[in-house]
């Protein structure tokens, strides 16, 4: 009894429900969607928003918000496939490369949110804009490939039945949790978000902390555009465009709040794959896609709302 | 008579706690009816059920003979029924004229007739004697002020009945007289006060009734005439406190921190110094500017000029990180904005400060952050379901409690406590008064401010008084008393503008 | 027996054309087909959703794919499965796929060119000097970028040829996709470079707007009509501006038997296989001596001279049904 | 002296210095950029998304956000276009028609929010799903037209050297101006968003003035969207795709705090005009596509950094 109370009490638990219920309906109404192929379908088609998810988790925390994935993505992406396919260069220190700008691009993000004040909504959307312009200027448009196979093989392989991209997620994942659950500076990501002025009055800089969420994020958005690129085989300047959206979706559905302060890794991963669910299953419902628009939409109200009366009885 | 407002068999439950069981008290026209009771009795929450904040889990309220059942607070005030909350609700985004008339405004048709609004609000804040511009928003003040305006806003509505939660805890003697003033007058017009505070003396000098709640369960009702202090107390606690606390003298040491000649925006030229297991206490009047050279010293704001010595070496602090490596922790005032992390635990909240001192490798160890945390909620009575709860659902008092308990549990060299018995009540100060009485004898130096006269009177070793942003005198125990400090609080004439 | 296939986009109308040439030749052969694509072009969700698709179950599949290249290993997993895949309207080539059926997008840019050329012979033989702008929908879209190159191809073999200048007042400006975007386009445009001579749209975007629209954003009747322009596609409010003088050449391909021809050619290779299938089509020889098979559905050519022959069949092919 | 004290404490002044040093850059280096035409032009390329960041102004200043402005105008202009070319309705009754769906979507909206307590960002974009959704199931995808002349009027006509749009959008920010600025109903949308547990507290109904603000809010946004759609002449499911963080953008630029209790409307007009000017710029500058998206992005950028600076001395 005591261990069924804990578990519900969990943060998580609803937001699992939810998605449990959905695979089982799922499983009953839509032909092969609880194949071991599909399940892991699934989670690759969801490891690029998943990996992004899991910084935008940690910025959100910290009452922040970064509208720039998308085109760091796509940025960095370009970065790689231009210098191993028109410059020769290896393939593991193209990548690198790529991360680089992912965190460059962080950087100037949490600079201008923590020297020069600018709502990180507003720092994080002139990013989008700059680095989706940038990765235009350097690729012309072109889609840039072919790439060697030690790079694609880092998105197509499978080990076992497992995709490769799966695995990397899974990794991000836990390091993500480990690092935001159990260190101390994970703690000072929380007292960051949940009171600014309060974390700054026990000694916690938290420019500092706001600096490393931003890069964090960078990093994972090139580090989804590697997986991306190397996935597709192809580097293209509009990749990842509007993926903004769907990461913060995945996150907030996760129980991450707007408000700073609050969230788990483990709720974001499920938020994704919620997402990534109702895609698939949708389409193997066979619904037209216009009506999917509509289920989707809805599902994730829906969702939340379950979480919502949960959490509401709490309070 | 009749009563005005009847709570009958009122019980409220929270999940894991029962704020009220059965609870019935009477309210009749007129008369200022006290609520006593120790942090987390259920004050508060009986109040919001009043107000129509929450709706009771059982039994009812009656007001003017009619049933109610509130949907909404305005349905309570419509009727006539006006709260201050114990948590401020003030809009610092507002002018402070636009506050002092929110939900009432002066108006023609649906447009707000803002040329009156200014000039009724100046007249209202000469009336209050309060100095400041209601074109400027409330965010730019202090609690004190913004607890000023709450009450003035409160009292500008027409009510039956005004319900004040605490509206003197960070209130100076001389803006509690004014408000008693108020109060006097509002009691004349037939309007039912009903008055929280933990400062028993205030009850003594204004209230006619006294009802007292012990964990959630009405104790009595009595006329004030026929019960004493110590009467009350008892029933509070449910036992004799014969001990209450009696100063001890410190074995005092060096000069740990000396500010010379130290000016920031609202305060000028302030010089003083702490040794080592001495208790300074600070004392003045609302905006007298004493939470703003704390914030200067421990690098919260800019300082203009002046110097800062730790252990008699020079010291420049930039932010509150480098004075904590120095060795100096501050509780600050206003609990919710700077103290408190609400969404979170009052585990995360305790152990926030010490983390450091917490660490495996870069990971915190949480069998000792369960053990800081229990040790801090024994040691400061707080009452609270778990150490997980978060600190959003704790009483106030014992949030504030929460507040002292982390920046103690770090053990500073020199610890700024500002107005730290703000909300607790008269059992759990004579444990705090307890503590920092024996922290002191550990060798830490403390400087605390209180606009509680008696309060600084019977702590400190010196109290420091100021008065308009400069710093009139440093008095010993032996010489002050409360005459001599209120000449020094109202010395100068302001400096700001 | 379920076909599926994937367009670039669900939101540009241009598709209706394929999907009807698909339900017609699903009918006819009484077989199941379904016609899905993300809403709005994107290269990875394409390939996510065909994904799905494969393991939904399907018998074969035509893929008009976002980018050459991000489809390969999707088509791949197909073929693996067994599952026959075809391009139409853009070509993955050496993805292993069994046929293309459409025309190049460079070759149909090419054309547009060739169509640009005879435009000015006709309309401005003696200037030496012609200044256009080109309008497309991404910077990063492959096809739109494949068929502006051909554009610029036939252009310079023109200049070559006649010794004129062409002038390209700057990079292509993107719309998008967004038709209130192109037209603002055009305003802008137009406005700022009062000497252009010209516009090519790599696609239909600002032309689904009304005539009196497109007029006003080209600055005028008078204006529009001097200038030479060229588009995408032949939808019926495209024709409409053709008819109304106000637009003077578009390049379509044949949308609608591409969806068609796509489905026989895949009920072909479910019934008598692929081997035999691709036996009855024609043969292509490449460059590099291999064999492909590409069916070439051609491209139709329509200025007001022969705008009127295009109507009818336009509005029976492009309306959802 | 003290008149110019007054002008540079206004909130609005350095935004409007960062739009004036624009205009004269670009008057001197852009031909053709002062014209009364372009001017016009510009102006009438932002109404469309000015009229709805007046909407978004009052969400933003309650603390909330809405996600789903693009999709209520792509909705609503459907459904109007639908009602007058398919079934023949009068355009004013499809005009109106169009308005109550934007109410309805906006009275939905702020149904999840208050009552339902689902936050804002995640009921507006389920509500961005949904509306697209609806608009594209509606309109099979199919661009819809030709209307009246008594309609498309509305959005092509010209007064004198002014586009009806331009008037519309004029009076919608005056109207919307008076409103957050004089009226108790817009006094109160302030205090809810600078806390709106204390306006409780003190009988403001915050449900109320949260629903009546996302009303207004969709209903703008089906007035956009009668706009676009008049001055295009065809209805299309996918108009305003993506135009939310143009409006969000705006509003930001414009002064208006996305924490809450803080905006005006006149900042998000100059808000909304900066960004069209930008826009319309860089093409006159003959500036490459490629580069347009990063030059936009710093401008932002540094738009908001500059009013920070002076933001910041005042605190
Ligand atoms: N919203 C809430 N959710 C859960 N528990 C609550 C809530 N509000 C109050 N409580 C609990 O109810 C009890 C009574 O709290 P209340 O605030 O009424 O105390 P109080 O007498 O006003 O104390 P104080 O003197 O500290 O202000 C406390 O144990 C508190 O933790
Ligand atoms: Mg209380
Ligand atoms: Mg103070």
């Amino acid at each position: 009894m005591e261990l069924v109370k804990k578990i519900f009490a969990v943060r998580e638990f609803t937001i699992f429900l939810v998605l449990i219920v959905l695979m089982l309906f799922l499983g009953i109404t839509a032909k092969g969607f609880l194949s071991v192929a599909n399940i892991f379908t699934i989670i690759l088609n969801v490891s690029f928003i998943g990996v992004m998810a899991c910084g935008m988790t940690m910025v959100i925390i910290t009452g922040g918000i970064d509208l720039s994935v998308g085109s760091i993505l796509g940025l960095s992406g370009v970065v790689m496939g231009l210098l191993m396919h028109d410059f020769g260069v290896h393939p593991l220190a193209s990548v690198l490369s790529g991360f680089l700008v992912g965190v460059l691009c962080g950087l100037v993000n949490g600079f201008l949110i923590t020297k020069i004040k600018i709502p990180p909504f507003i720092s994080t959307l002139g990013m989008l804009s700059i680095a989706r312009g940038l990765a235009y200027v350097l690729s012309g448009g072109w889609p840039i490939s072919p790439f060697p196979q030690s790079f694609t093989i880092q998105g197509q392989g499978m080990v076992g039945p497992i995709p490769v991209p799966v695995l990397y997620f899974a990794g991000v994942a836990i390091i993500a949790y480990i690092f935001l659950r159990y260190t101390i500076v994970g703690r000072r990501i929380y007292a960051t978000g949940g009171n600014l002025e309060a974390a700054k009055l026990v000694g916690i800089k938290t420019d500092r902390i706001l600096m490393l969420v931003y890069i964090i994020n960078g990093l994972l958005a090139a580090f989804a555009g590697f997986l991306m690129t190397a996935w597709l085989g192809v580097a293209q300047a509009n990749a990842g465009q509007g993926y903004e959206l769907d990461v913060i979706a995945a996150t907030v559905i996760g129980g991450t709040s707007l408000q700073g302060g609050e969230g788990t890794i483990l709720g974001t991963v499920i938020g994704a794959i919620i997402m990534g669910v109702l895609r698939n299953g949708l389409i193997l419902l066979g619904v037209s896609s216009f009506w999917q628009q509509v289920a989707i939409g809805s599902v994730i109200i829906i969702a939340v709302a379950f979480d919502q009366l949960r959490g509401g009885k709490e309070s | 008579m009749k009563p005005l407002l009847r709570v009958i068999e009122v019980t409220k439950e929270f999940p894991g706690v029962k704020a009220l069981s059965n609870v019935s008290i009477d309210f009749y026209p007129g008369e200022v009816h006290a609520i006593v009771g120790e942090n987390g009795a259920g004050k508060s929450t009986l109040m919001k059920i009043i107000a129509g904040v929450y709706k009771p889990t059982s039994g009812k309220i009656i007001f003017d003979d009619k049933e109610c059942e509130w949907k909404h607070p305005s349905e309570a005030i419509k009727e006539g029924i006006v709260t201050i909350f114990q948590e401020l609700s003030v809009m610092e985004n507002l002018s402070v004229a636009e506050n002092l008339f929110l939900g009432s405004e002066p108006k023609m048709g649906s447009f707000v007739k803002f040329g009156k609004l200014y000039t009724s609000a100046k007249e209202f804040l000469k009336e209050f004697d309060l100095r400041i511009n209601p074109n400027e928003k409330l965010g730019k003040f202090t609690l004190g002020i913004q607890q000023m305006v709450e009450i003035a806003r409160a009292t500008y509505k027409e009510s039956r009945v005004i319900i004040m939660d605490e509206p003197t805890s960070s209130l100076p003697q001389k803006d509690v007289a004014k408000l008693f003033e108020v109060i006097k007058h509002l009691k004349e017009k037939g309007v039912t006060i009903i008055f929280i505070s933990h400062r028993l003396e205030e009850i003594f000098e204004i209230a006619d009734k006294v009802s007292i709640l012990r964990d959630g369960e009405l104790i009595e009702t009595r006329e004030i005439s026929n019960v004493t202090i110590d009467e009350v107390v008892e029933m509070m606690v449910g036992r004799k406190i014969e001990n209450f606390y009696i100063k001890k003298t410190h074995k005092i040491g060096n000069v740990v921190l000396k500010v010379e000649q130290l000016s920031g925006d609202v305060f000028e030229d302030v010089s003083f110094e702490v040794r080592e297991g001495e208790i300074l206490g600070f004392s003045g009047l609302i905006g007298a500017g004493r939470t703003e050279i704390m914030e200067t010293i421990i690098g919260l704001r800019k300082k203009k000029s002046g110097q800062i010595y730790i252990d008699n070496e020079e010291t420049e602090i930039k932010n509150p990180l480098d004075a904590m490596k120095l060795g100096i922790g501050m509780v600050p005032e206003d609990r919710k904005r700077k103290g408190l992390i609400l969404i979170h635990s009052v585990k995360d909240n305790i152990t926030l400060p010490s983390l450091d001192k917490l660490k495996k490798f870069v990971f915190v160890n949480e069998k000792s952050e369960r053990e800081l945390t229990k040790w801090a909620i024994d040691t400061f009575n707080i009452k609270t379901p778990s150490m997980n709860r978060k600190v959003k659902f704790l009483s106030g008092g014992n949030q504030q409690k929460v507040v002292v308990a982390k920046w103690v549990a770090l053990k500073p060299k020199i610890l700024i406590l500002d107005e730290p018995t703000r909300g607790i009540d008269v059992g759990a100060k004579t444990e705090i008064y307890e503590l920092i009485s024996d922290l002191a004898n550990q060798g830490m130096a403390i400087i605390m401010i209180s606009s509680d006269l008696p309060e600084i009177l019977q702590i400190s070793d010196r109290i420091a008084v100021m008065a308009y942003g400069h710093l009139t005198g440093i008095l010993s125990s032996k010489e002050a008393n409360q005459e001599k400090i209120m000449k020094l609080a109202t010395q100068k004439e302001k400096i700001y503008v | 027996q379920t076909f599926l296939l994937s367009p670039k986009s669900l939101n540009n109308p241009y598709w209706f054309a394929a999907e009807n040439g698909m339900k017609d030749a699903a009918t006819a052969l009484g077989v199941q087909a379904i016609f899905d694509a993300p809403i709005e072009a994107d290269a990875a969700e394409q390939a996510q959703k065909i994904q799905t698709y494969i393991i939904r179950g399907v018998n074969g599949i035509g893929i008009s794919p976002n980018d050459p290249e991000a489809i390969k290993f999707i088509i791949k997993t197909a073929l693996d499965r067994k599952i026959p895949v075809i391009t139409f309207d853009s070509d993955s080539p050496g993805s292993g796929r069994y046929v293309y059926l459409g025309t190049n997008n460079y070759n149909a840019g090419y054309s547009a060119g060739e169509l640009m050329s005879s435009l000015i012979d006709q309309y401005k033989p003696e200037k030496e000097t012609l200044n256009f702008a080109i309008l497309t929908g991404g910077l990063a879209a492959v096809n739109l970028n494949e068929r502006i190159a051909g554009f610029k191809d036939a252009m310079e073999n023109y200049s070559m040829k006649t010794g004129k200048k062409i002038v390209y007042v700057a990079d292509p400006f993107p719309c998008n996709d967004d038709t209130a975007v192109a037209i603002q386009v055009l305003t802008d445009v137009t406005r700022r470079y009062p000497n252009l001579d010209g516009w090519f749209a790599s696609g239909g975007w600002p032309l689904f707007a009304p005539v009196n629209t497109v007029v006003n954003a080209l600055g005028g009747m008078e204006k529009a009509q001097s200038l030479l322009t060229v588009g995408f596609d032949t939808l019926p409010p495209e024709l409409e501006l053709i008819k109304a003088n106000a637009w003077k050449g578009l390049v379509g391909q044949r949308p609608y038997d591409m969806g068609y021809l796509s489905v026989v050619v895949l009920y072909n290779m479910y019934k008598i296989g692929v081997d035999k299938t691709l036996q009855l089509l024609p043969q292509v020889t490449l460059e590099d001596g291999s064999v492909d098979y590409i069916i070439d559905t051609g491209v139709d050519v329509v200025t007001k001279d022969n705008v009127d022959e295009f109507f009818e069949f336009a509005n029976k092919v492009y309306t959802k049904k």
